[in-house]
């Protein structure tokens, strides 16, 4: 097996996560790209620790994962709350930073 | 070593088409459960990569708990279920060359500076045991930080949510 | 040279008072307001205190050595110091600076401009006082330049709360003007810190002003030095400011609120020279003499160039504002010429020029109270509506066109008296006609001043007037303007008071440089 | 004896205090209108304490003298005084070069050196560790002066008390006056050059406040902006060459300067040129010479008094006096001694003439004295111009007696006039106020050099001087001399004719003055007669067998002890000179009278047969000299000369004092308005603008929508990854 599969895999994955991020209106789906974002640097985390043969990477993969979840509750908190202010979740609609 | 790649292949594969059509479907319940594919292909990979403690977690935590925190999300802001016509916003052309372009630079450098290095495939098989021990040993302190972090983000997302 | 006792402690009571002053006053509600004035009167008169004993215990006879000192540890990642120290050059201007604050003070009892708030007003006047005192007793490049920009914000804001109408732009300016010279001014001193070194070629690496100057520019090439000293001169030169750097004055002049406008004239300003005689010459002599022909022919043109724009001005505060722009060409002229006579020169026209134009600041001030115009033309019969003001303004103006007797001549005829020969290697040809044009410059300083006399003050009172009832001099006024008035006529007969301060290290620093630059020194200190 | 000499320091101190007092106490404690007493107590004192300082003087000149025979005596005296000098005075003063040099006497021509009396106190200032001493310098010249100021003042004082009763600012007319003695005082006795810049712009400064006294009416305030103006352009001048007198020499010390030019001579020549002709400058502004003199007549607006004492004896001679003081100076840069014209001589002669010549054409009466002023000062300078030292100092002496008398004689017609200066509005007054008109005439036949009078032995002195020159004679000069005497005495006999005689032209009825204003005209008019007596020529006195008492103001005030050393050489009297001038200033009454009384008959033009009824009968048969007189001599000097010359004065040199200054506020207008506002203002506003622009267009950006911004971080991610990737 090539390291490079998976660091590409990963690559490809983190791209596909950055264009959902940007490109999708629901405040959920940008969420979930987010996490398709990290989950993608946590295989690469994954493969580089396998390479180099230190244990360090798949702890921060945990961390990440723990983080990731941290995360992930408190954006669908925020989500939740706008939600309830505007009846709305699309992001674009937001711009109270216009300058 | 061929199965593996074969394996791989057949993974990586199903990952990439579950991670596009989750950001292109117009359905938002499709979307979620595109994801829980991708996660597991995820989880597949770790797999190969001789991690099973990260695997296992990814199930865990990702296909178990926060895919549940997402469909209770896309319930509680009454996102209509089905196909919902502007999921994608105006500006996606941008993003998509965003994306491409970043996409393409990692790929360009990974090629670039990995070019055909194999897997160092006989060093240590890391055990859970291994893993617990540096975790406890010498990354106790993020370790505590992460606890207080979550701590913190379950308090936050209580107060957030909160309906008063 | 540290001092011991009270001695050690002297300079930092005269920096912090003021600022000790103005935290009381933060604790004081704003209502109170009578307390709040007489804690910043306290706070200032007893900074002036310190200031007296300063002078009674200052060692005359070693007016050339830093006294009072204090040296301590400070930002040591940094290499920068506490360090603290009086000498001749700087107690004049300290001196200076102690008394104008309390004039300042007392002259606000009654005069707080719009939008009223006396006690933000009083508080920035005490952080301005701690900044001015700082500059001119540290002895560290760092602290020096803290205490610089210390002055600033104050400055802005009072500008930019309590001045005119067009107060926005005109603090903005004032602001990144400032902002532009002291960010080139920083640089250099980093250069100072990092190429400065000493005879022996060994690099000082330190802030500390007297290790530098006694350095001298060591083995420094010529053009290393003119490129560090170009920094220094945007960040002085700006101050000062000389043309074509002086565009912000006049603007920031016309706006401010009259207080400020006599710290800034008085003080301020002085900054700048302080500057250049404390810094800019002794650390470079080299960059120095590379500048001073430059700096000599800038200051003649601002000499006339302030005058002629003076001449154009309707308004008589811009008039007066202008007319600093001149004042300080002269000023600038005598530090140009690198020679113990010059450097006098230019302490005593600092001196004599924040006297003057403070006073006729506060004039102007106190004439837009009454009439609520400064417009020239609108004026006149001053000196019947409102005579003792007239007269004082009669004084005022002839000591600022440089008559003996006044404060103002000894700034300005040892200046064009030290063009004739200057030092450190200078074409005398090129001085020489700088001298001619500055002494041209004081004809139109007679014409400029007198000019705005006779329109303002002689005489029938404008009809518009009639039924106004103009009042004198009120006890504040008198208060804030009696020192001021005395010290004009104290300075211009006894000018010595300052000289003999000021000449030994004046003739330290031309030495050093005549040593640098032509390997002798004509003068004996 | 020397006790007044050294503490001289009194003599303007105690004015100084008056000026304070008047100041300060004047309306308060004092009353209003008593403050003249204040002034005229402290210039008495004052006066009191010059007569003694001249008496001290005469005995020290004196005790000189004697000493001479005995040369190691004298020297040893020298010193000894010198050591008093600087010690006595309670001062710590130094051993002054004074002491040291003493050999100059001896080669002085049978004339003794009496050292000066200095005391100074160092300290005033300092630079480089030298110390600069202020401090006094009594000579016979200063002694001259300090009678001359305080005795003309000490009139005016009494005089002013009846003329300026009842004014508006009668206070602070008074503190000026004041304030105005004690700075011409300190100026005659500055012992170096800064002190004599401070004096010499005090002065400057008292006129410019009495010239605009009644600064209610513009033309009052407008006269005394252009004198100080005018005295500024000098003053660039002054300061200039003081500093290039202390460049050449190193010190101010008006003693050691002097010293020096007469030890080195031509090795500074060229220094002492360029010094001579930057004073020059400062010269002509202040003593009105041509082409500077445009502000005297102006000053005029000024109280009357203020005139007499300011603008004909005191001030304006300030400038004579500085060259009398600096004599070295100008006489190494100026060759004096060795050419046959010079710049101070032409300047000085030219000015005589103009100032004479514009005289015919004013009508009031003192812009005539006015202009006769600066036609006398110039007659000073060119005297200096030509090395008759003592000639010019002896003119100044005695025009500031008849000229003041004629100033306040002036004053005095106006106060029975009803305040008009206009001589249209006056005439046949010799009724109505006999001392004026006696004393304005016996000063009048002073200034126009008619023998006995005082003015006739100064003019002559002058004349002489030019005459005979030092190496070669002046003959210019001694041509405008001459000229010029004629032409004083013409104008004088007009403003006579037209103030005195015929028929009261004015309103209201004229009347005598109050004795508080007649019985100073007749002091004056008295010196005025005698006054000349101070420095007759030996052959004169030789007659009456007083022969030691000729030449006193030569052997009292000259400072010898300079003028020795460069080698100035007194010329003989001379009868036929004498004669000459004599003949010239009777000439030049006669013309007139005649002039007046030619207009007349039915011949005359009709335009001047006013004066006809004015009533010159009795000159009618000399009709055809009168017209020889009047349309050749007289009629050229009035209409095409001093017309042109009046309208140069007006058109030209004012005129170009007038546009430089509208120039000046105009190059100022355009240099604000274009370059500081339009240029040098516009380029930093263009910056902050220019940033403006730039953030307004920036501003687009920033569309507060976070999916944008996420564009923007990761396609700026993508192109510097590009970026470090492939192209570095």
């Amino acid at each position: 097996m090539l390291l490079n599969q998976f660091l590409l895999l990963g690559a490809l994955l983190f791209a596909v996560g950055v264009y959902g991020v940007l490109a999708r209106r629901n405040g959920v789906m940008v969420l979930m790209s987010i996490e398709l974002m990290l989950n993608a640097v946590n295989l690469n985390l994954v493969a580089f620790g396998l390479q180099h043969d230190v244990v360090s990477g798949q702890v921060f993969a945990l961390f990440i994962i723990a983080v990731a979840a941290a995360e992930v509750g408190v954006g669908l908190a925020i989500v939740l709350l706008l939600y309830r202010n505007r009846k709305s979740i699309a992001v674009d609609e937001f711009d109270l930073m216009k300058g | 070593m061929v199965a593996q790649n074969i394996a791989f292949g057949i993974i990586a594969a199903i990952t990439v088409a579950a991670a596009l059509g989750m950001v292109t479907t117009r359905n938002i319940v499709h979307a979620a459960l595109l994801l829980v594919a991708v996660l597991g292909g995820l989880a597949a990979n770790y797999v190969l990569l001789t991690a099973e403690f990260i695997a296992t977690t990814q199930v865990l935590v990702y296909i178990g708990a926060v895919m549940v925190l997402f469909l209770f999300g896309i319930m509680l802001t009454r996102a209509p279920i089905g196909r919902i016509p502007q999921m994608t916003g105006a500006t996606w052309p941008v993003a998509a060359l965003s994306a491409l372009a970043l996409g393409g630079i990692t790929v360009y450098a990974l090629i670039d500076r990995f070019g055909a290095d194999s897997l160092a495939t006989d060093n240590t098989v890391f055990r859970t045991a291994d893993v617990s021990d540096s975790v406890f040993s010498q990354y106790i302190i993020p370790f505590e930080a992460v606890s207080v972090l979550l701590l913190a983000a379950l308090i936050g997302a209580v107060v957030l949510a909160r309906r008063d | 040279m540290d001092a011991t006792g009270f001695d050690a402690w002297a300079l930092t009571l005269v920096v912090f008072l003021p600022a000790v002053g103005a935290l009381v006053m933060m604790a004081v509600p704003r209502a109170r307001e009578l307390e709040l004035k007489m804690i910043a009167l306290g706070a200032s008169l007893a900074t002036l205190a310190v200031g007296v004993y300063l002078l009674f215990a200052f060692d005359y006879g070693n007016a050339g050595t830093l006294q009072f000192g204090v040296h301590k540890g400070w930002i040591d990642a940094i290499n920068a110091d506490y360090i603290l120290g009086l000498d001749g050059l700087s107690l004049p201007l300290l001196i200076l600076s102690m008394v104008i604050i309390p004039l300042c003070v007392i002259y606000s009892w009654e005069h707080i401009p719009e939008p009223g708030n006396a006690k933000a007003l009083l508080i920035l006047m005490l952080i301005l006082a701690s900044g001015m005192n700082g500059t001119f007793v540290a002895q560290d490049l760092i602290l020096f330049f803290v205490f610089f920009e210390v002055v600033l914000l104050p400055m802005y804001f009072m500008i930019g709360v309590w001045g005119g109408e067009n107060r926005r732009y005109a603090s903005l300016k004032f602001f990144l003007f400032t902002l532009f010279g002291s960010a080139l001014m920083i640089v250099s001193f980093v250069a100072l810190y990092f190429v400065a070194t000493n005879d022996a070629g060994a690099a000082l690496n330190t802030f500390n002003m007297s290790e530098l100057a006694a350095a001298a520019g060591g083995d420094l090439a010529r053009g290393t030095q003119a490129i560090i000293f170009a920094g220094l001169f945007m960040g002085f030169g700006i101050k000062v400011p000389m043309f074509p750097f002086h565009t912000w004055l006049p603007d920031a002049h016309t706006e401010a609120p009259t207080v400020g406008s006599v710290i800034l004239a008085a003080i301020l300003l002085k900054l700048g020279t302080y500057g250049f005689v404390r810094i800019a010459l002794p650390f470079l002599p080299e960059g120095a003499a590379a500048w001073a022909p430059w700096i000599g022919l800038l200051a003649v043109i601002g000499i006339i160039y302030g005058a002629l724009g003076c001449l154009a001005q309707t308004d008589m505060k811009r008039l007066i504002a202008f007319s600093s722009v001149a004042h300080m060409g002269f000023v600038m002229l005598g530090i140009a010429t690198l020679t113990p006579i010059g450097i006098n020169a230019a302490v005593f026209g600092m001196v004599a020029h924040g006297i003057i134009t403070g006073m006729l600041f506060f004039l102007a001030g106190s004439v837009k109270e009454r009439y609520h115009t400064l417009e020239i033309s609108r004026l006149g019969g001053l000196l019947k509506s409102a005579p003792r003001m007239g007269w004082i303004l009669a004084i005022s103006a002839m000591a600022s066109l440089g008559l003996p007797g006044l404060a103002g001549f000894w700034g300005e005829f040892p200046a064009i008296l030290s063009a004739y020969s200057p030092g450190a290697g200078l074409s005398e040809g090129t001085f020489r006609t700088y001298m001619v044009i500055a002494a041209v410059g004081t004809v139109f300083a007679a014409g400029y001043l007198l000019w705005l006399f006779q329109r303002s003050a002689f005489g029938e009172p404008k009809p518009e007037w009639e039924g106004h009832v103009i009042a004198d001099v009120n006890r504040y006024e008198w208060a804030a303007w009696t020192p001021l008035i005395i010290a004009m006529v104290l300075f211009g007969w006894v000018p010595g008071l300052i000289f003999g301060v000021v000449d030994d290290v004046s003739t330290g620093i031309a030495c050093s440089i005549g040593t640098a630059v032509v390997g002798d020194c004509p003068w004996t200190g | 004896m020397d006790w007044i000499l050294e503490n001289a320091f009194l003599i303007p101190l105690i004015p100084a205090v008056s000026f304070l007092v008047i100041l300060l106490f004047g309306r308060s404690v004092i009353g209003a209108e008593r403050v003249h007493r204040v002034g005229i107590t402290a210039v008495g004192i004052v006066w009191v304490l010059s007569m003694l300082a001249a008496v001290s003087w005469i005995t020290r000149v004196e005790d000189s003298t004697s000493y001479k025979s005995d040369d190691a005596e004298h020297a040893q005296i020298a010193v000894n005084e010198g050591l008093s000098a600087s010690s006595a005075g309670g001062l710590d003063g130094e051993l002054h070069l004074a002491a040291e040099d003493d050999g100059y006497g001896d080669d002085g021509g049978g004339y003794a050196t009496t050292e000066p009396v200095i005391s100074e106190v160092d300290g005033w200032w300092s630079s480089s560790g030298v110390d600069f001493a202020v401090g006094t310098l009594v000579d016979g010249q200063t002694v001259l002066l300090l009678i001359v100021v305080t005795s003309i003042s000490l009139l005016v004082h009494i005089y002013s008390s009846e003329y300026v009763k009842g004014d508006r600012r009668f206070v602070h007319y008074y503190a000026f006056l004041s304030l105005f003695t004690a700075s011409m005082l300190f100026f005659v006795m500055a012992q170096n050059l800064v002190q004599m810049i401070v004096g010499w712009e005090l002065v400057g400064v008292c006129s410019f406040a009495l010239i605009g006294h009644w600064w209610e009416e513009r033309p009052n305030t407008d006269a005394a902006l252009k004198a100080f103006l005018t005295n500024r352009v000098g003053d660039i001048g002054l300061l200039i060459g003081v500093i290039i007198l202390f460049g050449t020499f190193g010190t101010f010390d008006i003693d050691a300067i002097n010293r020096a030019v007469g030890e080195m001579g031509s090795e500074v020549h060229f220094a002492m040129l360029m010094a001579s002709i930057a004073l020059m400058a400062a010269v002509c502004s202040k003593s009105g010479q041509f082409p500077l003199h445009t502000w005297l007549p102006d000053a005029m607006a000024g109280p009357t008094p203020v005139s007499a004492l300011i603008h004909a004896a005191t001030m304006v001679v300030a400038g004579v006096f500085m060259i009398g003081r600096l004599y070295p100076v100008f006489f190494e840069g100026f060759s004096i001694g060795t050419s046959s014209i010079n710049l101070m001589a032409f300047i000085g002669g030219f000015t005589a003439l103009i100032g004479a010549g514009l005289a015919f054409a004013q009508w009031d009466i003192k812009k005539v004295l006015a202009y006769s002023t600066v036609s006398q000062l110039g007659y000073m300078v060119m005297a200096l111009g030509v090395g008759a030292w003592t000639a010019a100092m002896f003119h100044l002496f005695t025009h500031a007696f008849f000229k003041a008398c004629l100033f306040l004689g002036a004053g005095s017609v106006s106060h029975a006039a009803h305040h008009t200066f206009d001589m249209r509005e006056m005439g046949g007054l010799r009724k109505y106020m006999p001392h004026t008109y006696k004393t304005f005439v016996i000063s009048t036949l002073a200034l126009a050099g008619v023998f006995p009078f005082a003015g006739f032995w100064s003019k002559d002195e002058i004349l002489l001087g030019a005459f005979a020159g030092q190496e070669s004679a002046y003959p210019l000069m001694l041509i405008f001399g001459c000229v010029v005497a004629l032409l004083t005495a013409a104008y004088m006999t007009r403003v006579i004719w037209y103030t005195f005689w015929g028929e009261y032209r004015g309103h209201g009825h004229p009347h005598e003055s109050p004795k508080v204003m007649t019985v100073p005209l007749w002091i004056l008019a008295v010196m005025a007669v005698v006054a000349g007596a101070f420095n007759l020529p030996t052959p004169v006195m030789r007659i009456f067998g007083l022969e030691g008492l000729a030449h006193l103001v030569q052997t009292y005030a000259e400072p010898t002890h300079y003028l020795n050393a460069i080698g100035l050489s007194h010329p003989p009297p001379s009868f036929w000179l004498a004669v000459v001038g004599l003949v010239m200033a009777l000439a030049g009454i006669a013309i007139t009278f005649m002039y007046f009384w030619r207009n007349t008959g039915p011949h005359g033009l009709t335009e001047r047969n006013r004066y006809a009824k004015a009533g010159y009968t009795f000159l009618e048969q000399k009709y055809y000299l009168d017209h020889l007189y009047t349309d050749i001599v007289v009629g050229s000097i009035k209409a095409p000369i001093a017309r042109a010359a009046n309208w140069v004065n007006d058109n030209v040199i004012d005129k170009v004092v007038n546009t430089a200054g509208e120039g000046a506020r105009d190059s100022g207008r355009w240099v604000y308005r274009w370059i500081d506002q339009g240029t040098i203002d516009n380029t930093v506003n263009a910056l902050g603008s220019g940033a403006d622009s730039g953030g307004q267009g920036l501003r687009v950006m920033q569309t507060g929508k976070v999916q944008n911004y996420g564009s923007l971080l990761f396609g700026t991610a993508a192109v510097v990854a590009i970026v470090f990737v492939i192209v570095l």
